[in-house]
């Protein structure tokens, strides 16, 4: 084990992929070279030269379209979109295109691609450099929908994604790239000595179907993934209430085990994530975990999210759910 | 509002086709352009700039007067032709028999190759049988090039239990990894930005395969044309991108979808080396389809090529231009038939005749009924039987995840 | 009132707007000359000239583009995607640029864009002739969401779509076009003597925040749009069941009011839609159901929808919600 | 497997920049093209194939000896030339304040113009005042030129509770409707298509307004490039479209980008007359500009302009260029400084000198600053106050719906 933040460890599974399959291809805008404007890439072109790990054009779909082609003709592209924000260009080519290729072809032909791209707010984004924009693909059937949340398992989700034989969209929380978390931007932690920051230097890899128990209580299921993770960590311990914490880790196919075990065992849910509430991924996890889990609920199960309006700048802390928001939903749930 | 522009002003321009229903089709008689008029440069030496008077001239060998001359002749022999002329031949008559079967609801829908013929059978030709074909819907005669089974692609198109893609895509959106033909998708143009990773991949493994692509004079609007363009500009893998002019987008004639004078000229500012072909020409198009092929292998890159042609059919069977151009426009095209005009050649040249091609057609028109109704053994759209309701499910993923299993129960087939 | 279907409505519609307003300007794929593949605009160019009425490139990504800035100029354009499942092209023009215009700016600019689409199934339209993408519209704020299901609402609706000052995606279901669709693909009746085929030809409008009740009943609340509309009510009749049938007729933002009281009323909820179950609209309605109704709930909200699948061409009788898999939902909800 | 490429052969062309850190910087001196070298064709009766020369070749009228000369001398009085000098410093000053306090954490971000002031300036300096302004990131600087209080741009730089974005978009997205200078926004290249719209929206409300919008190297190669030319091409509406070739996207340099020599050559194809300018000469940008909005003017459409030049600082305040490209590049660009020339041929023609020129460097950087700190008044990001919390829930649409009313009273702000 060695200390990794997530840029790091992420580093770390790509250079593991470059050696072990030669037909991993890394590339997208300003990862070659300079190894990405988040330095994910960074050191990757100098060992594995510049026909493994490439700049690729401006153009978020051509990068696409080009992952397509190379993936069905034996290829394991993993491309980079600089930000998440700017995946839209390309949404045609993922979600007409590579979603479906292996389906539409009668399985003749399929394509394993994996799209990084650092989401979500509490860098000062503002509306183009925050959105978290999950649910846009959790809608594809064909796409396998992944968000690591700490160094750890960055490391080995991105590993499985890369191996899987069906596309992903990996989505990394650039706000946590350095340090975890806790919804007070005034306290900047690293992630050294965090125990999620201590990442083997050997290969290693996490199954894309398992969700992580953060934590176990009895009183309430906590659902989040990304950066929300750590909020609702704080937020747990601010309410005072003894809760489950599961980590989605991967959002399709999400690990229905897990959750309906942890509701059916606490009888009350709050589902966090960034982005927008309406038809967010936490929509779906509300209406999943009712289906399931009906007869066992005390409570409503609550959502706490971003809001229905675009990302702001200057005022993003009053846009990202809070500990505050967070913690009384939890409170909420033990009133009934 | 004084000074206000409105529709009886003229503030922006909207293109006009033109001839439209009323109006008489007349394209001047037959081409300006003669065979021998542009020179064939090294495939290899060509530098982009070589090409700029291919861009606005027309590619051409076969002659008004039938006989083949001029610097692009490829000098097929006999055989090779025949086989050329056997395999249009071949499709026209298959997609009549397909859109009969349309007629009668035995298939949902249908799209011909009507008049383009030339297009897929003479490009595919000029390559090498593992050369990557990622085609558009007016490409499925590639297929007939490397010898797919009719009862196959009937199957397909009727949706019924042999049909390879499970029942999943509408009629003419074939796949045949085995003849290296990649799955047709309906939204128009992303193929041809996927090609060039399909080139690039190939040319990564160190395998000599070239990948060909087409879109469509209309679908040329679209971003992934020059995503095409601009990646294959830049990591110059080994694809031979057409636009495939047949002047119209369903009702849109090409005028209406840019103001620009040729396609062709288009692949200049990236770089690439570009070339204006009669479409109808069976022999410019075989040539200059080997000459692209020929660059590719040597590692020079793409080749961008506008194949000027003429739709001369409907769109689809949902389509009756009718409604939108004179019905003698196809007949006044300057391009001719390009079936007739092989015919032609051959006669001219000696090396058939009338009664053998009548033998030809009759031929088969057999091969295409037996294998019709082969493949009706199978299932029709009208009357299934049609893949299991179970092929819904499978092949989302590599493996079936959980919530889909469900579903699959959920519907208990 | 004459008899119009809903491809003639639609076109009195535009008609309407083309009359009362000349910064309407209609365009898109062959919707000038040749008057659209649908034929919704057929006779308008003529009538109205080219300026008003137009083909455009095939680009949908360029249309949306020259409409958000035509739209930010004064005009209130009306673009056609020939097929829902060609919008993506659009995409980022749409949810990066149109649905934040007016935020981003400070209120500054705006551009009162109308996007008309054909959507859904049933019309052995395979993958691309067949996807129904609202939730992916639903998700971004700043756009509104309408689905209208027959004559009578086409018209209306579209009407308040193209006066609405906010950027509003205007799906319409294809599959009724010509005639309701109870669920029978061989049972083929036209809007003939259907009561929702009985439409005004002077204008009028339908407010973008009113769902309808289709029909009153006691004991289940049965929410759905477009074709599906039809297939509920068939299959409440099927069912025997006193239903409420609620179509929404716009999805963003919702008649809250008209569904919370309803699911009150009633104490159980099916929800129906023609797109994937995962992070369709039907999670966004679940979740918000509960969350309002979740003392009043006597079972579980159920979902019926399309497969989480790409949507199949031979098979598409066993994709499309049926009459009996909605049936049996009512049912089941009685159970409890 | 044996045979396979690897990292170590060459499959496909991955591009080079010229230089990389390490190595000595060496565009070989001055400009080989001279001011005189291109005509000036009308600019109504010109047809796209006369600016052939013109997309190859640099437009200049700046000589090396500081003189201007050629068709293209706008022939600008001294009072004219003094005002964009002006213009172009304040816009460089104002930049080098934000960068301070950038640093300082009273603002998120910045993204300067430095070395490419000419280009907001100059271009709309020839254009009318209220000729439609859609701007990338690097034009800011034309506010200056339509008189916008520097203050107020400074508050929406720190997101405060007077920035009329109200603290929405990051810095430098500003908007500014009074000045026609349209909101910007982060997606790179949306604008180029917009413009399209909003020329053709002028064009069809009868109003005089031409559209001039902007992207960078690396922006031509998304789709919204190809639909920008596109659709200009076909509807021929009243705008203005440059490619402002700064030689870097972030680290990308353009050869890694695009195989194509030029950025000008693309509009040829599109049958829009082109040009290649360079972007660090006041004057022919002026004039080039002026050229395209009497075209514009005159009912002939769009023009296409590649602004050579060459991005003298970082790509933005959270980028590094030490770690891509030599610290010494922008020292050898042969465009110099277009300050540094416009100041040069003023002292030349005897309009101006080194106390005067000092004189306004103070003035300037006086204003900069009692601008700086009376926007500071109102708040800034690292201080506050901000636009009050409720500015999330408005404008989101033009009424606030009940979904959003709720969320705004669920925060309680
Ligand atoms: C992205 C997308 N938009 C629209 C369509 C509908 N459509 C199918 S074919 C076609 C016209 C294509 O014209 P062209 O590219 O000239 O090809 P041709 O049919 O003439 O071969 C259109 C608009 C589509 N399939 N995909
Ligand atoms: C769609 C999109 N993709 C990526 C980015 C991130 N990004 C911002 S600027 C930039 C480089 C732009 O380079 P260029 O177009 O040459 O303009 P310049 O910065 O040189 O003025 C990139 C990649 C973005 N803002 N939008
Ligand atoms: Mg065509
Ligand atoms: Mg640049």
């Amino acid at each position: 084990m060695v200390e990794m933040n997530m840029i790091q460890s992420l580093n770390s599974a790509l250079e593991h992929q470059l050696l072990k399959d030669e037909n991993v291809l890394i590339f997208g805008e300003d990862v070659g070279y300079f190894g990405g404007v988040f330095r994910v890439t960074s050191g990757l072109q100098d060992k594995f030269g510049a026909h493994r790990v490439f700049d690729s054009p401006l153009a978020e779909g051509g990068i696409a379209a080009i992952a397509m082609g190379m993936g069905l003709n034996g290829l394991r592209p993993v491309a980079e979109i600089q930000f998440a924000d700017y995946i839209f260009p390309a949404y045609d080519q993922i979600v007409n295109e590579i979603a479906k290729l292996r389906h539409r072809s009668g399985g003749e032909f399929s394509t394993p691609v994996t799209f990084r791209t650092p989401a979500g707010g509490g860098i000062k984004g503002g509306h183009h450099h925050s959105q978290s924009p999950e649910a846009q693909f959790t809608h594809t059937p064909g796409l396998k929908v992944v968000y690591c949340s700490d160094p750890y398992n960055a490391k080995g989700l991105l590993t499985s994604a890369i191996e899987c034989n069906d596309p992903v969209i990996f989505f990394e929380p650039k706000r946590c790239y350095r340090g975890p978390f806790y919804g007070d931007p005034h306290h900047v932690p690293t992630w050294k000595g965090h125990p999620r920051g201590d990442v083997p230097e050997e290969y290693y890899s996490i199954p894309l179907e398992e969700a992580r128990i953060v934590q176990e209580g009895e009183d309430c299921t906590v659902i989040a993934y990304g950066t929300m993770v750590h909020v609702c960590e704080e937020a747990i311990r601010k309410s005072g209430i003894s809760c489950d914490l599961i980590d989605l880790q991967t959002l399709v196919p999400w690990d229905r085990d897990t959750v309906v075990n942890s509701v059916k065992k606490t009888g009350r849910c709050v589902i966090v994530h960034e982005a927008p509430k309406t038809s967010g991924f936490g929509a779906e996890m509300s209406a999943s975990v009712q289906e399931r889990c009906f007869y066992h609920l005390q409570a409503p199960i609550k959502r706490v999210t971003g809001w229905d309006t675009p990302f702001p700048h200057s005022t993003e802390w009053d846009y990202l759910p809070s500990v505050k928001r967070i913690s009384s939903a939890i409170r909420e749930t033990q009133e009934d | 509002m004084p000074g206000r522009n409105t529709a009886t002003e003229s503030p922006f321009t909207v293109g006009e086709a033109p001839f439209r229903p009323g109006d008489e089709a007349d394209f001047g008689g037959s081409w300006k352009e003669q065979p021998g008029d542009l020179w064939r440069p090294d495939p290899i030496q060509c530098i982009t700039m070589d090409t700029l008077p291919h861009c606005t001239g027309l590619i051409r060998v076969l002659g008004d007067d039938n006989k083949a001359s001029g610097e692009w002749d490829p000098k097929l022999d006999a055989k090779e032709l025949l086989r050329g002329l056997e395999l249009m031949l071949k499709l026209r008559i298959f997609d009549e028999r397909m859109m009969k079967m349309q007629r009668t609801g035995l298939l949902s829908f249908y799209m011909r190759s009507l008049g383009e013929e030339a297009v897929a059978i003479a490009q595919t030709m000029a390559l090498d049988d593992n050369d990557w074909i990622f085609p558009s819907y007016r490409q499925p005669g590639a297929q007939f090039v490397r010898g797919r089974d009719m009862v196959s692609m009937i199957c397909h198109c009727i949706g019924n239990t042999e049909d390879n893609v499970k029942g999943r895509q509408m009629p003419v959106h074939y796949s045949w990894k085995e003849g290296h033909f990649i799955s047709i998708s309906s939204p128009v143009g992303t193929q041809f930005s996927q090609a060039v990773g399909v080139a690039m991949a190939s040319a990564y493994k160190g395998e000599d395969q070239t990948c060909i692509t087409w879109l469509g004079d209309g679908t040329s609007a679209q971003g992934d044309y020059h995503y095409a363009l601009n990646f294959a500009s830049t990591f110059k893998p080994p694809v031979i991108l057409n636009v495939v002019n047949n002047q119209w987008a369903i009702s849109t004639h090409r005028n209406l979808a840019t103001g620009g004078e040729t396609f062709a000229m288009r692949g200049l500012a990236y770089n690439i080396p570009s070339f204006r072909v009669d479409g109808n020409d069976f022999l410019a198009l075989y040539s200059v389809t080997k000459w692209a092929r020929e660059r590719a292998r040597a590692g020079k890159g793409a080749t961008h090529i506008e194949v000027y042609t003429y739709r001369a059919g409907a769109h689809s069977s949902s389509d009756d231009p009718v409604a939108y151009r004179p019905s003698d426009e196809e007949k006044s095209w300057p391009g001719g038939d390009p079936i007739e005009r092989l015919k032609e050649h051959l006669y001219e040249i000696g090396a058939w005749n009338e009664e053998k091609h009548n033998q030809m057609i009759d031929r088969i028109g057999d091969e295409v009924m037996s294998a019709y109704k082969e493949a009706c053994e199978f299932g029709d759209l009208a009357n299934g039987p049609y893949p299991p309701a179970s092929t819904i499910f499978t092949e989302v993923y590599e493996k079936v995840p959980w919530h889909i299993q469900e579903q699959r129960e959920e519907l208990g087939k």
